[in-house]
């Protein structure tokens, strides 16, 4: 039955890491579901079908970040299976919140949490599907964004590079027609430094971006701070802003590291 | 006989964003990256009357659209010609395109190559470059009687990447037309020369005063080569070139292609040289 | 006008009771304040965030849809049924503006379709400025306080100890006809003369100006000047200040497809700060700030003289107040006249 | 058939019917059950770890991200705990946003729940997406309903997946009337299709089994509780949250990453749709009282496999109160109230679509956590689920694989 003649490219999602909102976001396209399973056969997604094909598989989407031994190794296999290779949210772009112990003493962490640290299997860092395969292309947010996630469905079954462009929240703020909350109300917003795609839903509900989509091309961070600073926010408070989901995406990290010290 | 002189007397100017129909007709292929496309109106529009030097905006369906120049013969303009590397995802779909398929063309667009009436004509060309002036060649040869020393200079990275092969051969053979050929790297069947375009024009022997200089290729090496052409006596208001910018409308609406004060789809993409080169001269304008 | 959450946007109103009557604002470079007024001015505040360029030449237009039919392409261009706008409030700088964007969509050889079905139909109500705000410059830019051309009916608001009253001015066919019908008493001499003096205070409250004669020949002439790059330690990139600009016509197509065999061809606004804009071969011509920025300015000031025989710039301030960083073109300007020795022109 | 005594291993990797979804690994030896194991796949993660510095108003976006299908809960219990922690009590109208921020959770779990994982597998289908050839309506009803109460999230959160407007103290930015009024419709429409959706899956074949265990939830005077609460149990609990520690506890399970907790007193317990509604059912809506009686759901409900029927009678109850909650609403004076953090304790429950999750925090005078407890249902349930698993193959070891991998 699995093995009839399907010429339908075959769809699989894997998990890391995570905490499967961004494989959610497929489930949450109740408009466009019937759809892309009309044209691609979800050959490998545990969190909505028991069902299993076996690879290689077209398009892959990965989510989640690498913790274990046993996921480094699991990934190189899931490369090897898949023609191409998107890897969705902050997690595996970025290692996710969970990267923050890449900051901290891993001992430190998992005593604090478990009792008995022996059992726990653990790398010391939670890194980006990237710094271990090559991916083709890396769809960002914490979660990603619906109508991103279809575009780059979409894309690829057409041959279109995905429009996800790497500019910054900003763009969609004045898209949108939304009042700057920086330049109105004096609250400080990441949406300068932060790469579109969600929409700019957070300056349209009153509320600084926080970067879940992590850094924009090229970011000025230190002019960001400068800033922060006229509005009153103190180093130590940047810091924690650019260490939350995209932690540990280079730029973020490096600015944080230096601001940190 | 003029040269297909009207060209804005394209249709659907009051829709200057909507493409028209065409059906690729043949297909050829130059290169490993490379294919030549022949197009004709799948709508019952007139043909595509352009100038050499011009270019389309060409659709593929759910991908995108790029501009390409008109690689093909302007006194034949029912067969609209394209030559098209592959680079992306749009040229990708291009180069994949098999006759019948369907595309979108707008245009044409842009400025030619000057028209010109006795002088001398030298064309140098590297790479894809030398597929916007294969128009300017036809035109030339079809006029040979206008001009008086008529040459090629054509650099390529490797034989196997040479476009065109076929007419290189019958145009080398042509007593009338002087043509020159080097290549960055040679292979065992090689025998022309080995290098880059400059030392070639000097073989064309016909750098004047009285000469037009026609120049297609990367940026860099149009410098290099209309450095060197008004060096050796050809005035830059006589030295040509095509410049190459992102471009989303082709009519002046994206902004994208702004050089300075020009947008390259309309006062370009063929600019004199003594208009440009100053800005050419400053990075990333 | 109404208010928007934390400024005054132009948005759709329902009744006069949406205008932010007795309501202003206090602009600087980065920053913008609604404040209350102490008395019920209808027009009391200068210029907001959002421009009328919102509705002539939307963020996002649908430019046509192509179906595929058994291979074959069938291309539509989208209807063009733009609702009948009435503009009530714009500024003078606002119409400048406008007729500049008008140049670029209409009357450069080519026509743009979507720009021309709404701007046709579009009834301008502008508004004589009686305050500046603290980024205006229309007078350096020679675009305002006043009214001259581009309306069809003009108002200026007239609060003075008990009278609040407004002196309307037609400027069109249409504008006549609506005069026609309005209550109220005919303009006396005496009139002219306060809006006169209105707009004549307001020229004296620019929180902004700037020296335009030399500006073409500064600009075109500095363009490897380290002013650019001093700028971009500041300048985010972020685009906020094309997009708040009413002039700014920079746009991008994208391509949206269904998995029916329908796919649409999209222009929204887009910048020339962001790096996509310029790509070859994913490499960016304009990779850096500096760059970027120059562009922006060199062609707002300078290179739309060359194109639209019109500086791209009205003096409306929004790209100084609108900027997180604060960047001032009018300082920068200055800044980089400062800077240079006397250039022979 | 198998053997008398023949070593077999079973091992699914999702299973979905049972209450919180995991993997297990079963060995068999004849009938006799030599190791059973049911694992959650997640790697540790360490929030409560990396919680320890961040400014308490910092934990709702956080912790939210522990699980990408109930992120209100976790923003709705880390706010619950703030708010304790300082001692500050929101307006009414900000309470019941809330709610209906909550209730749209539901929705969309329970409708992802009931269609999408355990419908098919009752009715024979590897996925809703093979169940839609056979029956789109029912597919079609299913993805309108979750994309319901993903709007209402959208609404009043920004977005379906970690929404971004509740904050400690309120909202970054509350509805308009009008906005809310835009919902009724279709919320009409979701509750007369939650009814049917009722009736049609208590038709399904259900496996005779019984929970033996106590049950845990959150109990509020005045309404089926979700939000906050007290806690209570089957067995007479009824503490206050501040009260969880001296009553359970939480245990590392020997050589995984796993935390089990338990009653101090009892040992296992479970939370979750049937705890809520056999402690809560004298609080159901009157739609869902209804049509839950109409089917037979009286009293309360311990066969595992029928909360499918428990859970869709809260899909009626979360449209009802939504309904409810828009029709009393007005907008509240200010979207959030100023929460000045001092030195204190803070302990926050509230009910996820899987049970109760319950955080604690030590706030420090500076408003920066110094520790955090976070106990979500399904280390509260592991432990009955493993329990149940056992009890369910030891009767069914005579099975082949195959079909009691199916039953599960
Ligand atoms: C006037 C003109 C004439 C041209 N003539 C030819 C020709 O005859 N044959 C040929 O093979 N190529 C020609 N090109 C280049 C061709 O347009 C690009 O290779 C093409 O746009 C790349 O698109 P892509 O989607 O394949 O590549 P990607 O790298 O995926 O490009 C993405 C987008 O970037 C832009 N872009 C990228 N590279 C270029 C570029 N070099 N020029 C303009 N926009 C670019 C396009 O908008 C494109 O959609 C011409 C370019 C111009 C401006
Ligand atoms: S990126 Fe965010 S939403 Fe996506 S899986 Fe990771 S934590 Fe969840
Ligand atoms: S609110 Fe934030 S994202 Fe929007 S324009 Fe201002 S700084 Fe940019
Ligand atoms: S505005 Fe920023 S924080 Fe908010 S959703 Fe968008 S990217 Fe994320």
């Amino acid at each position: 039955m699995t093995t009839s003649i399907n010429t339908k490219p075959k769809l699989a999602v894997w998990k890391f890491a995570s905490c499967d909102g961004c494989q959610l976001t497929l489930l949450d396209c109740e408009d466009e579901l019937l759809d892309i399973v009309g044209v691609m056969d979800i050959a490998y997604f545990p969190e909505a079908t028991s069902r299993e094909i076996a690879g290689p598989y077209d398009l892959s989407l990965v989510e989640g970040s690498v913790t274990t031994a046993h996921d480094a190794e699991r990934i190189q296999e899931i490369r090897l299976a898949s023609t191409t290779l998107v890897s969705i949210g902050a997690c595996a772009t970025a290692g996710g919140i969970q990267a923050l112990k890449n900051f901290a003493d891993v001992d430190e962490f998992i005593s604090i949490v478990y009792a008995e640290p022996g059992f726990i299997d653990t790398l010391d860092t939670s890194t980006a599907i990237s710094d271990h395969i090559d991916v083709d292309l890396e769809l960002r947010g914490c979660p990603i964004s619906k109508r991103q996630l279809i575009e780059v469905i979409d894309a690829y079954l057409h041959g279109r590079r995905p429009n996800t462009p790497n500019h910054s929240v900003c763009v969609e703020c004045k898209l949108a027609g939304t009042s700057c909350v920086m330049v109105a109300q004096g609250t400080p917003c990441l949406g300068p430094i932060t790469q579109s795609g969600c929409g700019a839903i957070c300056p349209a509900f009153n509320r600084g971006c926080f970067g879940c989509f992590g850094p924009s091309i090229d970011p000025n961070i230190e002019s960001l701070r400068e800033i922060w600073h006229r509005l009153g926010i103190e180093d130590p408070d940047l810091v924690k802003a650019l260490r939350t989901f995209n932690a540990y995406a280079p730029e973020f990290s490096e600015a944080s590291t230096a601001y940190g010290r | 006989m003029a040269l297909i002189a009207t060209t804005n007397d394209a249709p659907a100017l009051s829709e200057p964003m909507l493409p028209r129909p065409f059906r690729v007709t043949a297909k050829r292929s130059e290169t490993s990256d490379t294919v030549t496309l022949e197009f004709e109106a799948a709508d019952d529009g007139p043909p595509l009357a352009f100038l050499p030097g011009q270019f389309t905006m060409l659709y593929i369906y759910g991908v995108g659209e790029v501009p390409i120049s008109i690689s093909g013969d302007p006194n034949d303009p029912a067969r609209l010609v394209h030559t098209v590397r592959s680079v992306g995802a749009v040229t990708n779909a291009i180069c994949a395109l098999d006759p019948g398929e369907m595309v979108g063309i707008r245009g044409p667009f842009g400025t030619g190559w000057p028209v010109i009436n006795g002088k001398d004509l030298v064309i140098v060309a590297g790479g894809i470059g030398l597929a916007p002036v294969r128009p300017l060649i036809y035109h030339a040869l079809a006029n040979r009687d206008r001009y008086f020393c008529l040459g090629l200079a054509y650099g390529s990275r490797s034989p196997s990447e040479l476009l065109y092969r076929s007419e290189l051969e019958e145009w080398s053979e042509r007593s009338d037309f002087n043509l020159q050929m080097t290549v960055d790297k040679g292979d065992s069947t090689w025998r022309g020369s080995i290098g880059v375009v400059t030392p070639l024009m000097q073989r064309l022997r016909c750098e004047t005063e009285e000469t037009v200089a026609v120049i297609c290729g990367p940026e860099i090496m149009m410098k290099v080569v209309a450095r060197a052409l008004n060096a050796r006596g050809v005035a830059r208001d006589n030295i040509y070139v095509s410049l190459e910018r992102n471009m989303k409308c082709g009519i002046g609406f994206c902004g994208h292609c702004q050089f300075g004060a020009d947008f390259i789809c309309r006062s370009g993409p063929v600019f004199p040289y003594s208009a440009v080169a100053q800005k050419l001269g400053i990075g990333s304008l | 006008p109404t208010i928007g959450e934390e400024a005054i946007v132009i948005d759709e109103i329902e009744s006069s009771e949406d205008l932010p009557i007795g309501w202003m604002d206090r602009q600087d470079a980065g920053s913008y304040e609604l404040v209350r007024r102490n008395d019920k001015a209808v027009f009391g505040y200068a210029v907001g965030p959002r421009t009328w360029k919102k509705y002539l030449f939307p963020p996002q237009t649908t430019l046509l849809t192509v179906d595929r039919i058994d291979g074959e392409l069938r291309f539509e261009s989208a209807p063009l049924d733009p609702p009948r706008y009435a503009f009530l409030g714009v500024r003078p700088c606002e119409l400048a503006a406008i007729e500049i964007q008008d140049r670029v969509f209409i009357g450069s050889g080519f026509t743009d379709p979507t720009y021309a079905a709404s701007r046709n139909r579009a009834l301008m109500i502008a508004v004589n400025c009686a305050v500046a705000g603290g980024t205006c410059f229309c007078v350096s830019m020679g675009t305002g306080p006043r009214a001259n051309t581009g309306f069809d009916l003009a108002l200026t608001e007239v609060l003075e100890r008990d009278i609040h009253e407004f002196i309307l001015e037609s400027g069109s066919e249409a504008g006549e006809a609506i005069l026609s019908k309005l209550p109220g008493r005919a303009a006396v001499e005496s009139d002219s003369a306060t809006v006169a003096s209105i707009v004549s205070k307001t020229k004296t409250q620019m929180g902004r100006s700037m020296q335009t004669d030399d500006v073409y020949d500064l600009l075109t002439s500095n363009l490897e000047h380290p002013i650019w790059e001093d700028i971009a330690q500041r300048c985010l990139s972020c685009a906020n200040c094309t997009l708040v600009c009413p002039t700014c016509f920079c746009s991008t197509v994208e391509d949206v497809t269904d998995l029916k065999g329908t796919a649409v061809r999209q222009r929204r606004w887009d910048s020339c700060f962001t790096m996509e804009f310029t790509n070859l071969h994913q490499h960016p011509v304009r990779s850096s700030t500096s760059s970027r920025y120059r562009q922006w300015m060199t062609h707002k000031l300078a290179y739309w003289q060359d194109q639209f025989d019109t500086s791209g710039c009205v003096g409306c301030g929004r790209c100084i107040t609108w900027c997180p960083a604060g960047i001032d073109m009018t300082a920068e300007v200055a800044a980089l006249r400062a800077n240079t020795e006397v250039t022979t022109v | 058939m198998a053997g008398k005594h023949e070593m077999r291993e079973i091992s699914v990797d999702y299973l979905a019917r049972v209450e919180g979804e995991g993997a297990m690994y079963l060995k068999l030896d004849g009938d006799e059950i030599i190791d059973l194991e049911f694992s959650i796949f997640e790697p540790p993660r360490f929030y409560e770890a990396f919680l320890r510095g961040r400014g308490h108003a910092e934990a709702p976006d956080i912790t939210s991200r522990i699980c990408g299908i109930c992120p209100i809960a976790y923003q709705m219990s880390s706010i619950n705990a703030m708010e304790h922690a300082a001692g500050v009590e929101v307006h009414a109208q900000i309470r019941a946003l809330r709610r209906i921020l909550y209730c749209g959770e539901w929705i969309e779990s329970h409708a992802l729940h009931v269609y999408m994982l355990h419908a098919p597998d009752f009715l024979g289908y590897e996925s809703a997406i093979e169940l839609a050839e056979d029956l789109p309506e029912v597919v079609t009803n299913a993805l309108r309903l979750k994309k319901l109460g993903n709007t209402v999230m959208t609404l009043l959160g920004g977005r379906e997946i970690h929404p971004i407007n509740m904050r400690v103290g309120g909202f970054y930015r509350t509805p308009t009337r009008k906005e809310l009024d835009s919902l009724v419709e279709e919320l009409e429409w979701a509750l007369t299709t939650s009814e049917a959706t009722v009736r049609l899956v208590s038709g399904f074949d259900f496996p005779d089994f019984e929970m033996p265990y106590e049950f845990v939830a959150l109990r509020h005077p005045d309404e089926y509780a979700i939000t906050d609460g007290r806690i209570v149990s089957t067995e007479g609990l009824d503490i206050d949250v501040t009260e969880w520690s001296e009553h359970f506890e939480e245990i590392h399970v020997e050589r995984s990453n796993a935390l089990h907790a338990k009653l101090k007193k009892r040992g296992t317990y479970h939370v979750g749709p049937m705890a809520r509604f056999t402690l809560n059912h004298d609080k159901l809506t009157p739609r869902a009282r209804a049509v839950a009686e109409e089917v037979g759901l009286e009293g309360g409900e311990r066969n595992p496999f029928r909360s499918i029927i428990v859970r869709s009678v809260e899909l009626v109850l979360a449209c009802e109160e939504i309904l409810r909650l828009i029709g009393s609403y007005e907008r509240p004076p200010a979207p959030w109230i100023p929460v000045e953090p001092r030195s204190a304790v803070g302990h926050g429950a509230s009910e996820a679509p899987r049970g109760i999750l319950y955080h604690r925090y030590e706030i420090d005078g500076e408003g920066l956590i110094s520790d955090a407890k976070i106990v979500p249902p399904t280390s509260q349930n592991q432990r009955s689920i493993e329990e149940d698993l056992r009890q369910f193959v030891s009767s069914r070891t005579h099975m082949p694989d195959d079909k009691l991998k199916w039953q599960l």
